[in-house]
């Protein structure tokens, strides 16, 4: 039950996260609706924004594991 | 059970007031960009761009919501 | 109780906001002394904050409603 | 009693030093906005910049606190 | 004592993730900043982007430390 | 010990404020390592971030002095 409220947490800031950063960067100026390119945007931004957390995720893990092996090299 | 009810109901107030917070934060900032405060009023053009960017920001929020849950099936 | 510490809170995060917007949208070169040019600033943001603030009120709680009436409007 | 003595002032203690943080934080980005570093020192004009950002934040702190405190009478 | 375990370890497990949210936010601005974006996609010179901005931000977050260690003997 | 984690969370705090502000203030165009530029540019930052929070420590300190004898003056 932690787990699975842990999964619901990172969701949580997932979508959070993305909504912030694609609201900022495809919706400058607001107007009565979406247009189909903001709303294409905010697709293209969402994709990218998850291949990102997938580079940090496992740039992190990989960098975590380095420095576990050879702690001066820090967390 | 009635305390709990009330807990619970006040918990969710205080949630959508925290919310309420972010936006107007949001949104103030997104509005005033690059603009000088010239009154403590509210023209037409600002009130509507403060309501324009909240409804945006939560059609955003449901696009990414419902992206995700597609991403996850 | 609860609801008197809800009420604080949220005057609190209000207090806070105002400031932190008004003080940036007004003093960007901070002197010895405010001028009267910028308690007038201060004054109108945190007029136009505050009007905001209902706006966004009013506009969110609208969105709430409609949307548990028809819930594929999503919150 | 002594204990919830030092519980409080340790508390207190507490939300003075997040502020300094907090106001550290701001005033550092605003005293050397558009600048870059080049000196791990703090020459005459930076810290009377970081002492008045300070200053005129928390006066702009009170005056809000006294608007509200007007609105609500 | 097993729980102790496994509540210690969803712990850890919950802090890394949530700094790879602010890793993730940190960097996506960052490689992304006056830039429009123009596919879902990331092309090489991005990633290689994401990636060293975090490991340059690890890098700093060290130099720091030890900084401050170094203040403190 | 209460005294001891306040300290930790005091140390962290201050190490999280100087690694975010002097990652953004030298490392504009992250490389595959620090050039030497940046990393003088990272020691300097922070000499300059520790005496900033000395500056603002005492003028804070003073400031809540003054107000508690001269409650008029706001906190």
């Amino acid at each position: 039950q932690i787990s699975q409220e842990l999964a619901v947490l990172n969701a949580t800031a997932l979508v959070d996260k993305i909504t912030e950063n694609c609201f900022e960067k495809c919706i400058h100026d607001p107007q009565a609706s979406i247009s189909p390119q903001q709303s294409g945007c905010v697709d293209q931004c969402l994709g990218k924004y998850l291949r990102s957390w997938n580079v940090i995720s496992k740039s992190y893990i990989t960098r975590i594991q380095q420095s576990s092996s050879n702690p001066s090299n820090g967390i | 059970k009635e305390i709990m009810q009330f807990v619970e109901s006040e918990n969710s107030k205080s949630k959508v007031q925290m919310s309420i917070h972010n936006f107007t934060d949001m949104c103030f900032k997104k509005c005033n960009k690059d603009k000088p405060i010239l009154s403590a009023d509210l023209n037409s053009g600002e009130e509507q761009c403060l309501t324009n960017c909240l409804n945006r920001f939560l059609d955003t929020n449901i696009r990414v919501v419902q992206a995700l849950q597609g991403v996850q099936k």
